[in-house]
C-alpha cells in the first residue's frame, strides 16, 4: 500500500490546487496523515472510494480532537477519519480535516455522502465537539439530549456544578468540592 | 417433512428435563444460602489493609502511608492522612503510619490497581462479599480499623500469592538486616553511617508528585 | 384523543428514506424503549407504524452516555484499563485486548509469547461467550421462553468461572496489561480451559439441534432484515454482521494480529445476509473458534508473560498517535489514542462496533412489521454500555 | 358390586353421587335440585381452582427442569406453597386503573373472561355419573361458550387505552377468529362418525376395545389422529399458549392486553387462561380420546374420574412441554397456518372420516384397502400443503472464505 507521501502526490496530480498536507506521526506506529482544505474535501474523499489501486471503500473510525489554541499555533477542531480497504484488505489511510477557529466558523464538509459510516460518528463529533458538517443528511445531537448546550468532549468544557457530597475527597476533587461551598457559601458536607 | 425441526427441539428438552434428575451436567444450580461454590484464590472483591500482627492491628500496618495507591486509583476512592511521628516497621526502620485512611466502598469497583502499584504488599484484595449497610454515606466508607486484617488471614485466603509475597518481604529484610549489619560494622570503626538503607522490597521509586 | 406529534418526532428527519415525513390520520407512533424488554438495555426506537409495518423507524441512544472519552483522558494509562471491562460488558477480555494493543502501538512494546497465547485464548473463549449469548437473546426475542438463553447462560458460567480463577473477577477482569498479562495461569487452568472446550463442540450440537432446524425460528429469521453486501461495506459494518452479507473481512485475517497467523482456522460467510445468516454465521465461527482454542492450548509455550521492561507505574508513551483494532466478538473494536508525552492520553477514543452497526438498523427493519424489528434488533447484538460509551 | 348395576360400576365410582344423595337429602324437596347443582358448582369451582394453582407451580416447576434449575422451592416443601404464595401476592398488589382508560370496560374485561372460560366446564363428563350438565347439544353449547372469550380480550385490549394493548388487541382478534376455524372442523368429524352432539353420547359411542386390546377411541382412526392434532394446534392457539402467544408477547409488546392491567385483575387473566386450557383440553380427551374410558379391559376397576384425570393432565403437560421449547409465530405467519394449512387439511378430513364410516361394512380384505385409502387421504395432503407452508424455509450451507 502506498504510503502518505505518495498518495499525497496522486493527489495533488489528480486535484490540481487542493490543498494536501502530510502530518507525521512521531509515534512508532507511523501512521501519518493527510490534512485536507475544505474546498476539495468531498472530491478528494470520493477519488480515494473509487481510486482502483486504493479503494479505501471502509471508513472505519471517525472523531474529533480539540487542539485549543498554544503559543504556536492558533486554536482549531480537528476530525479525523480512518480509511480501509475491505476489497483490497489494507489501510489504514488517515485524513484529517480542521475548522477554521473554535468559536464560530466550526465547520467542516460532511463525508457521510461518500462513506454511510461517518453518520452517526459525525453526529457524534457535532454533538461532543460542536463541529458543524454541511451535507449531512441528519445533523442532530446524538448521545447528550436535544436541549444540552455545550460540548463536553472540548478541553475548555467547564463541568457543570452538581456536586455530592464525597466522603474521601482529596486533589482535585476537594477543589471543586472546595469552590461549590465557597459558591453556595454554606459549610462543609454533612 | 415440516415437523421434524420442531420434535428434534421437543426431544432435546425432554432429554434435559430428564437429565436434570440425575445427571450432574444438567442441573448446575447451588442453593447458596445452604450450598455455597469455592471461590477460586484470585478471586477479589474490595481491599484490605494487611497488619503484621493480629493483637495490635493498628501498631504493625504494614503501610507506610507514600499514598501512591491514592493517586493510582481510577475512581479516586481512597484518603490517606499521613502521621506527624514515625513508628519502626517489620524490618525496624522508623516509617510514617496513615493517620486516616478510608476506602468509599461505594465508588470502589474492585480493580485491585492499588495492589498492583503499592510497593510495600500493603494492600491486598479481600474475598468478602456478602456486604451490607445500613446507611448509604457513612455505612459504606472503611477506615482504618474495618480495613486492617492479620497477615495470617492473607495467608488462609491466598496461599499460593501469600507465600510468594512472604518470600520477598523475607529476603528484602534479610538484604536490611545485612545492609545493616554492614552499616554498623563500618559505622564502628569510621565515620558516622551513611543514610539508612532504601527501605525493603524492591528499590521503591520515590513517589512521584501528582501529574 | 387526538395523537399530538411529540417534538422529538417532528425532529426534521432525513426525507431521503420512501416515506414522506408530514403526518398520515392513521399512522400510529409507538415509542419501543427505553424501558421495553426487548431493546437490551436502555435503547429507543421511535417506530411509526402503518398497522403492524414499520414506516420510519429512529434509535434514539444517549440514555447510558457517561462520557467514557472524557474519563479517560483524565485518568492514567493503566486508570483507563479497568473502565476498558465496563465498555461492552460481555467481552471484557476483548476490550482489554484491544486497549492494550492500541497502548503498545502507541508506544512500540514487545509482548512476550506465552501472553500472546494467553490473549488468544481468552478471546476466543469471549467470543464463544458472547455469541453462545447472543443465540440464547435472539431466541428470547422470538419468544422461546428462556429455555436457549439458560442453555447460553449455563455454558457462559463456566467460562466466566475461568476467567475468574484467572483475573479475579468473572466480567470485569482487568486483565491485559501494556506489554503482556497480569498474573499467569494458575494450576491446572489450562486443562480446566481444555476441558472446557472439548465439551463445547457436543454443547453446540445439542444447541443446534434445538434452534438450526426450528422451522419457526427459520421462518421468522429466514429473509428478514436482508442487508446488501455493499450497503454493509459503506455503513461501516463490521464482525459477524458483515461476513452474513457475505464480505470477507476478519481483522484476524486482514490484521494478522497477535498470533492469529499461526493458528488455522476458516471464515465462514453468508449469502443472503438476513437475520439466519447472522445467526447461523455466529455459530460457524464459534466452532472455528474451538479449532482455534485446542491448537493455542496446545501450543502455549512456557515463559514470562510480562515484558520484563514495562513500567506498571507512571508509564508514559512518547508524543503520537496511533490506531490499534481487533475483531472483537461484536466487530471491529479499536481505540485511537494521541499522546503528548504526558501521563494521561490526550485523546482517547473508542471506536464501538455496537454503536456503528446500528446505522443500518432503520433500512433492515423498513417494511417489516414490529415483531421483525425487535428480532432485527437481536440480530445486530449490540450492548448500551459500547453504544452509549 | 351393586347387583344389576353395569359392570365397572363400583363403589368408589359412585361415591361423589352417593355423597350428594346424601347431603342434599337433608333439605326439602324442591331445594334438592338447587342445592345439587349448587355443590356441583362448588365442586368444579374448587377441583380447577386446586388444578389451576397447581399448573401455575408445575408449569414453573417443569419449565426450570428444562433449564437445568431447580425452580420455586423455598415456599414450603418442594415449593407447594408457590400459588398461594403469588396468590397473596396478587392480592395484594395496587390495582392501577389509568386515568385515561374507559372504567367500565376496564372492570369488566377480566370478570367476562373468567365468566365465559367457566361456563364451558358444564358439559364436560368428567366421570361415568359426573355430568353437570348433560345437554343433548352440549358440543356445540361448549364451543359457543368458548368463542365468547375474545370479545373479553378484546375489551380489554381497547379499555386500556395503550398504543401496545391496542395492537395487541388486533392481533389477539385476528388469531382467535381463525383458528376457530379449524378447532370446529377438527370436531365436525367426530360428530359425523358417532352421530350425536352430546358429549356423553361421543363418550358412549367410544366405548369398549377391539380384541380386548385396543380401544376404539377416535383417536385410533387415521381421520381421528390427523382431527386430534389439528384440534390441539388450534387449542393452543385459542388459549394463547406458546407458538402463538402473540396477544401477550412479552417481547414486543411488553404485555399486550394486559399491558394495564395489575393485581387481582392481572392474575384474572391467568386464571381465565388456565381454565380454558383445561376445558379445551377437557373437550379433546372426550372428543378424541375417549372420555373417561379405560385404555385395557383389566384396568376397569379404577374409577372413571381418574382416567379422565390421568389423560387431561397428560394434555396438559404437553402444553407445557410445548411452551418450554418453541419461540413464537409472526401474526402473518399465524394467520397463514390456519388459513391456508389447517383449514385446508380439517376439511379434507371431513372427507376421509365420512369415507372411513361408509366403508365400516366391508368384508375383511377390504379393510386393508380401507386403511390404505384412509391414510392416503391424510397423509397426501399434509405433504402437499406442508411443502407449500415452508417453500425456502430450510438450513443453509454456508462457503468458507
Amino acid at each position: 500500500m502506498e504510503s502518505a507521501a505518495q498518495i499525497r502526490e496522486r493527489l495533488v496530480a489528480a486535484f490540481p490546487g487542493a490543498s494536501v498536507e502530510v502530518v507525521v506521526n512521531p509515534g512508532p506506529a507511523a501512521q501519518d496523515s493527510l490534512l485536507l482544505g475544505p474546498d476539495r474535501a468531498r472530491a478528494i474523499a470520493e477519488f480515494l472510494r473509487d481510486d482502483p489501486v486504493l479503494r479505501l471503500d471502509f471508513c472505519s473510525n471517525v472523531t474529533g480532537v480539540d487542539w485549543p489554541a498554544r503559543e504556536a499555533r492558533p486554536g482549531c477542531l480537528e476530525v479525523v477519519y480512518h480509511l480501509y480497504s475491505m476489497a483490497r484488505k489494507h489501510g489504514p489511510v488517515i485524513l484529517r480535516q480542521r475548522t477554521a477557529d473554535r468559536a464560530d466558523q466550526v465547520s467542516v464538509p460532511s463525508l457521510t455522502p461518500v462513506w454511510r459510516s461517518c453518520e452517526f460518528q459525525e453526529r457524534e463529533v457535532f454533538d461532543l465537539f460542536g463541529v458543524v458538517f454541511p451535507g449531512h443528511p441528519d445533523l442532530r445531537r446524538i448521545l447528550m439530549w436535544d436541549g444540552f448546550k455545550d460540548h463536553p468532549l472540548r478541553k475548555d468544557y467547564v463541568e457543570p456544578d452538581d456536586y455530592e457530597w464525597e466522603p474521601t475527597a482529596h486533589g482535585e476533587v476537594l477543589a471543586k468540592a472546595r469552590r461549590h461551598q465557597a459558591a453556595a457559601g454554606e459549610g462543609p458536607g454533612p | 417433512m415440516i415437523g421434524t425441526g420442531l420434535l428434534k427441539g421437543l426431544a432435546v428438552t425432554a432429554r434435559n428435563f430428564a437429565g436434570s434428575f440425575h445427571d450432574p451436567k444438567r442441573f448446575v444450580t447451588t442453593q447458596y444460602p445452604e450450598e455455597r461454590t469455592k471461590l477460586p484464590e484470585a478471586y477479589r472483591n474490595f481491599p484490605f489493609l494487611v497488619s503484621e500482627s493480629a493483637d495490635d492491628p493498628m501498631g504493625t500496618l504494614r503501610c507506610v502511608a507514600c499514598q501512591i495507591c491514592e493517586k493510582e486509583c481510577p475512581p479516586q476512592c481512597i484518603l490517606i492522612e499521613k502521621s506527624s511521628d514515625k513508628k519502626p516497621d517489620a524490618n525496624g526502620r522508623m516509617q510514617l503510619y496513615p493517620k486516616i485512611f478510608d476506602i468509599d466502598t461505594a465508588v470502589c469497583m474492585s480493580c485491585q490497581i492499588c495492589v498492583e502499584v503499592c510497593p510495600f504488599d500493603a494492600i491486598k484484595m479481600d474475598q468478602v462479599f456478602e456486604i451490607a449497610a445500613t446507611d448509604r454515606f457513612t455505612g459504606l466508607i472503611l477506615d482504618r480499623q474495618a480495613l486492617a486484617k492479620p497477615d495470617s488471614y492473607f495467608h488462609q485466603i491466598r496461599p499460593t500469592e501469600a507465600a510468594e509475597v512472604e518470600g520477598r518481604l523475607a529476603e528484602g529484610r534479610r538484604a536490611a538486616q545485612e545492609k545493616a549489619r554492614a552499616a554498623a560494622a563500618k559505622a564502628a570503626p569510621a565515620a558516622p553511617a551513611e543514610p539508612p538503607a532504601a527501605p525493603s522490597a524492591e528499590a521503591a521509586k520515590p513517589p512521584r508528585p501528582p501529574a | 384523543m387526538s395523537l399530538s406529534p411529540s417534538p422529538l418526532f417532528s425532529a426534521p428527519g432525513p426525507q431521503v428514506r420512501a416515506v414522506s415525513d408530514e403526518f398520515h390520520g392513521d399512522l400510529l407512533e409507538v415509542s419501543m424503549g427505553p424501558h421495553h424488554p426487548s431493546t437490551h438495555g436502555v435503547f429507543r426506537m421511535m417506530a411509526t407504524l402503518d398497522g403492524e409495518t414499520v414506516v420510519k423507524l429512529k434509535p434514539v441512544f444517549g440514555y447510558l452516555h457517561r462520557n467514557h472519552e472524557k474519563i479517560g483522558e483524565g485518568t492514567s494509562y493503566l486508570g483507563s484499563m479497568p473502565y476498558t471491562d465496563r465498555l461492552d460488558y460481555l467481552c471484557s477480555m476483548t476490550n482489554n485486548w484491544a486497549y492494550a494493543l492500541a497502548v503498545e502501538s502507541l508506544s512500540g512494546q514487545a509482548v512476550p509469547e506465552r501472553a500472546q497465547y494467553l490473549r488468544v485464548i481468552l478471546a476466543e473463549l469471549t467470543r464463544l461467550l458472547n455469541h453462545t449469548c447472543l443465540a440464547g437473546f435472539l431466541l428470547q426475542d422470538c419468544g422461546a421462553s428462556g429455555t436457549p438463553l439458560m442453555y447460553a447462560f449455563r455454558e457462559r458460567e463456566k467460562i466466566l468461572d475461568l476467567f475468574e480463577s484467572l483475573s479475579g473477577s468473572r466480567m470485569m477482569c482487568n486483565y491485559q496489561r501494556f506489554g503482556g498479562c497480569r498474573t499467569d495461569a494458575p494450576p491446572g487452568w489450562l486443562e480446566a480451559a481444555a476441558a472446557l472446550v472439548g465439551g463445547y463442540g457436543a454443547f453446540l450440537d445439542e444447541y443446534e439441534a434445538l434452534l438450526t432446524g426450528n422451522e419457526i425460528l427459520m421462518a421468522r429469521t429466514q429473509g428478514v432484515g436482508r442487508l446488501p453486501a455493499a450497503l454493509a461495506i459503506s455503513a461501516g459494518v463490521t464482525g459477524p454482521m458483515l461476513r452474513a452479507a457475505g464480505v470477507d473481512y476478519d481483522l484476524r485475517k486482514v490484521d494478522g494480529y497477535g498470533f492469529y497467523p499461526r493458528f488455522e482456522f476458516r471464515v465462514p460467510l453468508g449469502a443472503h445476509g438476513d437475520t439466519y445468516d447472522r445467526y447461523m454465521v455466529r455459530v460457524l465461527e464459534m466452532r472455528e473458534s474451538i479449532g482455534i482454542l485446542q491448537q493455542a492450548l496446545r501450543g502455549i509455550p512456557a515463559g514470562p508473560i510480562m515484558d520484563p521492561k514495562a513500567r506498571l507505574r507512571g508509564f508514559r508513551a512518547k508524543p503520537g498517535e496511533a490506531y490499534g483494532r481487533i475483531e472483537g466478538p461484536k466487530g471491529e473494536i479499536g481505540f485511537f489514542l494521541i499522546s503528548e508525552g504526558g501521563p494521561n492520553p490526550y485523546r482517547y477514543r473508542v471506536r464501538p462496533p455496537s454503536f456503528i452497526n446500528l446505522t443500518i438498523l432503520e433500512d433492515l427493519c423498513l417494511g417489516h412489521s414490529i415483531a421483525d424489528t425487535v428480532v432485527i434488533l437481536g440480530s445486530i447484538d449490540i450492548v448500551l454500555g459500547e453504544v452509549d460509551r | 358390586m351393586i347387583p344389576g348395576a353395569p359392570t365397572g360400576d363400583t363403589l368408589l365410582e359412585r361415591a361423589p353421587v352417593l355423597l350428594r344423595d346424601w347431603l342434599v337429602g337433608f333439605l326439602p324437596g324442591p331445594a334438592r335440585w338447587a342445592a345439587g347443582s349448587l355443590l356441583m358448582i362448588v365442586a368444579i369451582l374448587a377441583v380447577f381452582g386446586t388444578l389451576f394453582a397447581f399448573l401455575t407451580l408445575a408449569e414453573r416447576k417443569i419449565l426450570a427442569r428444562v433449564q437445568n434449575r431447580p425452580g420455586p422451592n423455598r415456599t414450603g416443601w418442594f415449593g407447594l406453597l408457590q400459588p398461594f404464595a403469588d396468590g397473596v401476592k396478587m392480592l395484594t398488589k395496587e390495582d392501577i386503573v389509568p386515568r385515561a382508560a374507559d372504567p367500565v370496560l376496564h372492570f369488566l374485561a377480566p370478570v367476562a373472561l373468567i365468566a365465559f372460560s367457566l361456563l364451558t366446564f358444564a358439559v364436560i363428563p368428567y366421570g361415568r355419573h359426573l355430568v353437570p350438565v348433560d345437554l343433548d347439544s352440549s358440543i356445540l353449547y361448549f364451543f359457543a361458550a368458548g368463542t365468547a372469550t375474545e370479545l373479553a380480550v378484546f375489551m380489554a385490549g381497547w379499555a386500556s387505552h395503550n398504543k401496545f394493548a391496542l395492537l395487541a388487541a388486533m392481533r389477539a382478534l385476528a388469531q382467535l377468529i381463525s383458528y376457530e376455524l379449524p378447532l370446529l372442523l377438527s370436531v365436525v368429524p367426530v360428530v359425523l362418525a358417532t352421530g350425536t352432539l352430546s358429549a356423553t353420547g361421543v363418550v358412549a359411542a367410544q366405548s369398549g376395545w377391539k380384541w380386548d386390546l385396543v380401544p376404539r377411541w377416535v383417536v385410533f382412526t387415521p381421520w381421528g389422529a390427523a382431527g386430534f392434532v389439528i384440534f390441539m394446534i388450534s387449542a393452543l392457539a385459542e388459549s394463547n399458549r406458546s407458538p402463538f402467544d402473540l396477544p401477550e408477547a412479552e417481547s414486543e409488546l411488553i404485555a399486550g392486553h394486559l399491558t394495564e392491567y395489575s393485581g387481582f385483575k392481572y392474575a384474572l387473566f391467568f386464571m381465565a387462561e388456565y381454565f380454558g386450557m383445561c376445558a379445551l383440553s377437557g373437550m379433546a380427551v372426550t372428543l378424541f380420546l375417549g372420555g373417561w374410558h379405560a385404555p385395557l379391559p383389566l384396568l376397569e376397576f379404577i374409577p372413571s374420574y381418574v382416567w379422565f384425570a390421568v389423560k387431561l393432565l397428560a394434555l396438559l403437560l404437553g402444553f407445557i412441554w410445548i411452551r418450554a421449547t418453541l419461540p413464537r409465530l409472526r401474526i402473518d405467519q399465524l394467520t397463514r397456518l390456519a388459513w391456508k394449512f389447517l383449514v385446508p387439511l380439517a376439511l379434507v378430513n371431513l372427507a376421509t372420516a365420512a369415507f372411513w364410516s361408509l366403508s365400516a361394512p366391508w368384508p375383511g380384505p377390504l379393510q386393508l384397502l380401507r386403511w390404505a385409502v384412509a391414510l392416503g387421504l391424510v397423509a397426501g395432503p399434509f405433504l402437499l400443503l406442508s411443502r407449500g407452508l415452508t417453500a425456502g424455509l430450510r438450513p443453509r450451507v454456508y462457503r468458507y472464505a
